[in-house]
């Protein structure tokens, strides 16, 4: 597997600005708060998880990072540009890509133009070009097929290259969307419970591709995950919601031990 | 041995993008070419052309510019008629007007024109999504309708509205006999689908199907939904307005505002329901089963021995109640419709004798 | 599975094809065929239904005598639905013919198909007739030599309302300062007066409004409204369908008096006035015939066919009415070409091309109508290379809540004012087509 | 002046008409989820059937009970043989199905009764009255008046009885709904019948006003704007639709019509609805569902 990628630790402490900063986010629905007042940073090539019982604003949290909603209050900043507000599509030039809590594959549509279709952004030619099939369209195609088989080999969906995404597996429609995500080589990825509804063997091996995501191509990962033994092992940072608000921020060590994150999430509610 | 695929692996990516993957495919589409230009024109008699490949053909064509916002965009619209209209009435008036245009160019002015006006009318997708969408498509029906029917600058003042077809002369060759227009019409409709199938198959495609499957995953990864909805719109319209031009002078030889009227656009959206949505060869299928029906069915009556406990005009109205329930039949049990029957059948023979 | 598949493809084929085959016409058979493309169902079906009902009562009527010269009469229908490519499919399945008859003469009774088989008929030397509409200049027959808009075109149509407009009022001159507003169907059909109406009221001074009613004209408010508002003298109605009743209802809710509405061609049937109950009593229209059945051509069509069962009136009460009527002049005029034609090509089955000339010299005289019982029902007309309308007179008749009352005699248009404008427009449709017209002095 | 209030009211008053067929279709949205676009044609049929057995010499009343027992069992065909097998399906592929099934009873009606125009009387005289310089029509205001009533029924059905109660559980939330056990089949039969008695009420009308005949499926189409604009959950919605449909289209066609030309009725409330739906995309009285990804 050769796509370019650095070669790094992750658990390596660095001292650069984090690539994401989030400052006292808040978000409402119709007067309903989801988000009140939430700031955190993520560090660059590291994978960061949020946890919180089901309502907390873990997946609110997410859409605003990229766009999907627009908070009311607060400043996101992204390589450090600060933003009130970002568009989806605006997010995914920035090079954040995600996936989805309940998939959202292109279900019409094959494993291999779903990977294909997360390398929108990564194309110079017109329609014209592409509809006729001149100029730089042909190129293209080649050099993004190139890349997407590739992906294909490295997340195992060989197999399924040219099945139609809606009659796949559970897990393997988990898998083929977060090709999808990486398809755009991005820089920020963010997960929405990869692992929801897998056994433990499934999520065994998602948390092996999400492990060596991180390595081999050096991706920031943030991730929403409920099963907290996954969490721990998986990643160095943590953030805690309850009720839209943060109640604790800090490594799974340090997290362990917040009493208040015991008392809203560990404790009495599981 | 039609049907044999084993060791034709495609070696390479480009080898994998070409039309046809398979050299059978390329042989059955060599024969259906060779039918359709030189075989049905030696063979075909007039009724034939007339009555029944002409509308076929362009029925086809019209339900390919449905399917590529509908089937394809998941954008549902119930005026592709009047985009028909836009493309009929501006080819008679490019013809008209500038009198030194070729043919060819007024007809493919007319798509233009025709896809313009479908811009202007998909604009509020930006906004409005699913079924209400149904409301900007039946604005667009209902007023270029009258538009057309109001004004009759656009008929060249006549008085009932009614355009006929200018002399279908091209490069000097005169296509107004059966045969002349039907080769024209296939000649064209040929064409689009080879484009068409193209650009379902290039990355505007997947845009448009990644905007009917899941239009908030498809903004995330940085598709830019309203122009991918926009070209969507445009391109149905362009075809849509050929359409329409083939309909009027091709076809009919003469037309009114009323000739695309909702019904015509309801039958295009039928033509690609039981057809199959986002599928090309769905458009045929649908349109052949919608020209082909009514004249089988209108035979059949007529094969009846007349008599009078059965009133044979009203027996025609069969023929509404099995169309409707053949769309409830068809969005039940077979939702992507007959080119998937098709391709059930091909599978099937693909492996015969076994049973799978 | 397979060979089931296989049978049953077969089948289908061989289902196809034998349906599919169009009849071709075989020598040796003893019948003229009159291809029918009817309609019996969708929204105008209460025309067709009459419309050719009388048609096909009276030709059953002929072969009941005999046929025209031993010569039997025969006919098949295709349901058009008024769909204009359905009655395209029609024509071209059954000009060629039926079991050897040859096809005599089209008549779709629809404008628009009307327009989209004229230059196929002219192509394939059939007939094309289109009593009482159609286009109007293919009056001119020297360009439309296969075009037939018998007895009535639209612009005579009008001119006829107005001449009788003017009889009311005392005189053409006193028509100068009236009001008079066309309610017209938003049509092709409905449009095609306009320029007409708006001619005779520059010539005549007379004040014209045209006003619109969307299809289908389910709801006329804002257009009776303005009415009210302009307050005519007369409201011409040409509607079709629907249009008409409401227009009657919508007239009595905003107050008009009913009895100044002139229904035109088009809306002159028991079915446009009977809907709308009380509010029509009084409403006028024009008419080319009578409804009823005093007449000794229906008495007869009685005694033959109505009597002995066979009629093709679905609803054997509608015998006489308007629609019915109409059917029943077509069908003569139809015969009656044949019959001349015969005269000339000899007494047996013709081609569209022969029955052609019968039409183009069609001579229904006083004797003529009295011969074929159809005094007061039809109008005496006579038809020439240049002149394919031939009559261009209405009577007037008034509803009286259950049926038409003829109030007046034969209004004549004024065809000598229209002929120009006829002309001008034939010339430009030759220009446009690339057709060099006849030279209809070199005719005989 | 006075002319313009009358257009104003007249139009008023026709847009009552075009609420009575939005109130079947609002019934049957919040029930079920269906757009169903075979409301029309439901009119219609109900409309035929009833004239048609009065013609036979069968009672007003009789007419009515008759027609209304037809309805129910066309509910309980749709049930079955279209939103049982498509339960779960897109809101697209349903409201096509409802297109399909306008076709099936279009066609059933005219070959049941046949396509006469048939005229159909109330006994409403329609002579005009002047109240303060303005002409009203007595059978409009009669109209507002059934609809009014119906309105009334409505929602004391909706309201007050246990079958409406279940049925606006199953408006709020589905789910909920079945798991206290109110059985969905049941429910869509129920509010499927309901809405052909309103189609009957609106045939009724409709048919006394243009005559009853194939046409009247075609006020499906001026129903549509009348939802947008009004909301396609709420009924007070459908009123007011229907209200401002009815007088901006009859205003435009006398005011706007003078100007760019008459016939424009057919057009104006769609391009007025499109012009409320980019403002407020869930109409007036309607609630904006918040999308969750």
């Amino acid at each position: 597997m050769d796509l370019g990628s650095t070669e790094l630790t992750s658990t390596a402490h660095t001292l650069l600005p984090p690539l994401l900063k989030l400052e006292n986010i808040s978000l409402a629905f119709k007067g309903v708060k989801a988000i009140t007042d939430i700031s955190f940073e993520v560090q660059a090539k590291r994978i960061t998880a949020l946890i919180g019982p089901n309502g907390a604003g873990k997946s609110s949290l997410l859409n605003v990072i990229n766009g999907v909603y627009q908070p009311q209050a607060g400043t996101i900043t992204f390589k450090q540009i600060p933003h009130k507000q970002m568009t989806p599509r605006y997010a995914a030039q920035q090079g954040i890509a995600r996936t989805f809590q309940n998939i959202a594959l292109f279900k019409g549509m094959s494993v291999l133009d779903n990977l294909l279709t997360g390398r929108t952004l990564k194309r110079h030619s017109t329609w014209l070009e592409q509809a006729f099939r001149v100029g730089r369209a042909p190129r293209e195609d080649r050099s993004n097929r190139e890349y997407v088989e590739q992906l294909i080999d490295f997340l195992d969906l060989t197999a399924w290259r040219k099945t139609l995404v809606g009659t796949l597996p559970y897990g393997i429609q988990k898998r083929v969307e977060l090709g999808r995500a990486l398809a755009a080589e991005p820089t920020l990825l963010l997960l929405d419970e990869p692992m929801a509804g897998m056994n433990a063997q499934e999520k065994q091996e998602m948390s092996e591709f999400i492990r060596a995501i991180n390595r081999e191509f050096g991706t920031t990962i943030v991730l929403i995950e409920h099963d907290l033994s996954v969490v721990m092992s998986l990643s160095n940072h943590l953030v805690v919601l309850d009720y839209g608000k943060k109640i604790g921020d800090g490594s799974p060590e340090e997290v362990r031990h917040n009493p208040e994150v015991i008392a809203a999430y560990l404790g009495t509610r599981h | 041995m039609l049907f044999t695929e084993a060791g034709q692996l495609a070696t390479s990516y480009k080898a994998e993008q070409k039309l046809f993957r398979l050299r059978q495919d390329y042989v059955a589409f060599g024969i259906l070419l060779f039918l359709a230009f030189v075989a049905l024109p030696y063979w075909g008699s007039d009724y034939w052309f007339n009555a029944i490949l002409i509308p076929f053909l362009v029925l086809s064509l019209a339900g390919l510019g449905l399917n590529l916002l509908t089937g394809y965009a998941g954008q549902l619209s119930l005026g592709s008629a009047a985009f028909m209209a836009v493309g009929a009435f501006a080819t008679y008036n490019l013809e008209l007007r500038i009198p030194d245009l070729p043919l060819l160019f007024s007809i493919l002015g007319g798509g233009l024109f025709a896809a313009a006006s479908s811009v202007i009318f998909g604009l509020p997708s930006a906004r409005i999504k699913g079924f209400y969408l149904i409301v900007s498509t039946l604005a667009a029906q209902f007023f270029i309708q009258w538009l057309f029917t109001k004004f009759s600058w656009f008929s060249n003042g006549s008085t009932s509205g009614v355009i006929t077809a200018p002399p279908l002369v091209m490069a000097g060759y005169d296509f107004s006999t059966p045969v002349g227009r039907y080769l024209l019409t296939l000649s064209i409709v040929a064409s689009l689908f080879l484009i068409a199938r193209n650009l379902v198959r290039s990355e505007l495609g997947r845009h448009w199907m990644a905007v009917r499957d899941r239009d908030t995953a498809a903004a995330v990864m940085g598709i830019p939904i309203l122009k991918t909805k926009l070209l969507a719109f445009g391109m149905s319209g362009f075809i849509l307005g050929i359409a329409g031009a083939l309909w009027a002078f091709t076809y009919l030889g003469t037309v009114e505002p009323h000739g695309f009227d909702l019904t015509r656009s309801f039958q295009i959206l039928f033509i690609i329901i039981i057809g199959g949505m986002g599928s090309l060869l769905g458009n045929f299928l649908g349109a052949a089963f919608i020209v082909l029906l009514p004249i089988l069915l209108s035979q059949l009556i007529g094969l009846l021995p007349a008599n009078h406990w059965v009133d044979i005009g009203q027996l025609e109205n069969a023929q509404k109640i099995i169309f409707g329930g053949l769309i409830i039949f068809f969005l039940i049990k077979e939702p992507d419709g007959l080119a998937r029957l098709w391709q059930r059948c091909r599978e099937r023979a693909r492996i015969w004798p076994l049973r799978y | 599975m397979q060979q089931r598949f296989k049978t049953l493809s077969a089948l289908a084929a061989a289902v196809i094809s034998s349906t599919l085959t169009v009849n071709t016409a075989q020598a040796g058979s003893n019948e003229q065929y009159f291809p029918l493309q009817s309609y019996r169902i969708g929204p105008y079906a209460a025309g067709g239904t009459g419309f050719f009902g009388g048609f096909i009562d009276y030709l059953q009527n002929v072969n009941a005598k005999g046929g025209v010269n031993g010569v039997k009469l025969t006919w098949s229908e295709c349901e058009t639905e008024y769909i204009v490519e359905k009655g395209v499919e029609c024509y071209e399945r059954l000009k060629t013919g039926l079991n050897g008859a040859p096809a005599a003469a089209t008549n779709p009774l629809s404008v628009g198909i009307a327009y989209a088989t004229l230059e196929r008929s002219t192509n394939d030397k059939l007939p094309l007739i289109t009593i009482n509409h159609g286009r109007t200049d293919s009056t001119d027959g020297s360009v439309f030599p296969y075009v037939f808009p018998l007895q009535l075109n639209p612009y005579s149509e009008v001119s006829a309302i107005i001449n009788y407009i003017a009889q009311q009022a005392g005189g053409l001159d006193k028509l100068k300062g009236k009001k008079i507003v066309t309610l017209y169907h938003g049509s092709p059909y409905g449009q095609e007066t306009n320029p007409i109406i708006d001619l005779l009221a520059k010539k005549y001074g007379f004040e014209s409004t045209t006003i619109e009613v969307p299809h289908p004209g389910n709801e006329q408010q804002s257009q009776w409204l303005n009415i009210r508002r302009i307050q005519p003298d007369w409201v011409i109605l040409r509607g079709w369908g629907v249009m008409n009743p409401v227009a009657l209802k919508t007239a009595q809710k905003t107050g008009f008096p009913v009895d100044h509405i002139i229904g035109n061609i088009w809306s002159n049937s028991e079915e446009d006035a009977a809907p709308a109950g009380d509010a029509a009593k009084g409403f006028i229209s024009i008419t080319t015939h009578p409804s009823g059945t005093a007449f000794p051509v229906l008495q007869e069509i009685k005694k033959t066919v109505v009597d002995a069962g066979t009629t093709n009136l679905s609803d054997p009460k509608r015998f006489g009415t308007v629609y019915y009527n109409l059917g029943v002049v077509n069908g003569i005029l139809n015969v009656e070409a044949v019959r001349l034609a015969q005269e000339k090509f000899g007494k047996t089955p013709l081609t569209g091309e022969q029955v052609q000339w019968g039409f183009e010299h069609l001579n229904i005289d006083d004797a003529r109508l009295k011969d074929l019982g159809a005094e007061g029902l039809l109008q005496k007309l006579k038809l020439s290379c240049s002149d394919h309308e031939g009559g261009g007179a209405v009577r007037f008749q008034q509803w009286d809540g259950t049926q038409w009352k003829v109030i007046s005699d034969w209004v004549q248009a004024d065809r000598a004012l229209l002929r120009p404008i006829i002309e001008e427009s034939a010339q430009k449709y030759a220009k446009e087509k690339g057709i060099t017209p006849r030279d209809c002095s070199k005719e005989l | 002046m006075n002319f313009f209030f009358e257009v104003l009211v007249g139009g008023l008053l026709a847009g009552v008409m075009y609420s009575l067929v939005a109130i079947g279709f609002v019934l049957i949205y919040k029930a079920s989820g269906v757009f169903n676009f075979a409301q029309g044609a439901m009119v219609l049929f109900a409309a035929l059937t009833f004239v048609s057995l009065l013609e036979r010499g069968v009672p007003f009343w009789l007419c009515f009970l008759m027609t209304l027992a037809v309805m129910i069992v066309l509910a309980l065909g749709i049930e079955r043989w279209v939103l049982a097998p498509l339960a779960n399906r897109s809101p697209i592929t349903l409201f096509m199905a409802t297109l399909g099934l306008s076709y099936v009873i279009e066609g059933l009606a005219q070959l049941l009764w046949g396509a006469q125009v048939h005229g159909l009387e109330l006994g409403i005289k329609d002579e005009p009255f002047i109240i303060g310089g303005i002409f009203l029509s007595q059978f409009d205001l009669f109209a507002a008046g059934i609809a009014l009533s119906l309105v009334i029924i409505l929602s004391i059905f909706f309201n007050k009885t246990q079958i409406g109660l279940s049925l606006r559980a199953v408006a709020d939330d589905t789910l909920a709904a079945l798991a206290v056990g109110i059985r969905l089949p049941k429910v869509w039969v129920i509010v499927w019948s309901v809405a052909g008695f309103v189609g009957l009420v609106a045939g009724l009308l409709w048919g006394a006003r243009v005559g009853v005949q194939f046409s009247l499926s075609l006020i499906v189409l001026k129903a549509l704007p009348v939802l947008i604009i009004g909301g396609f959950t709420s009924i007070e919605g459908a009123i007011v639709g229907g209200l401002i449909v009815g007088a901006s289209e009859k205003l435009a066609e006398v005011y706007l019509g003078s100007v760019i030309g008459g016939g424009i009725e057919n057009w104006f409330p769609y391009v007025l609805a499109l012009g409320f739906l980019l403002i407020r995309p869930a109409g007036l009285f309607g609630e904006q569902a918040i999308e969750r990804v």
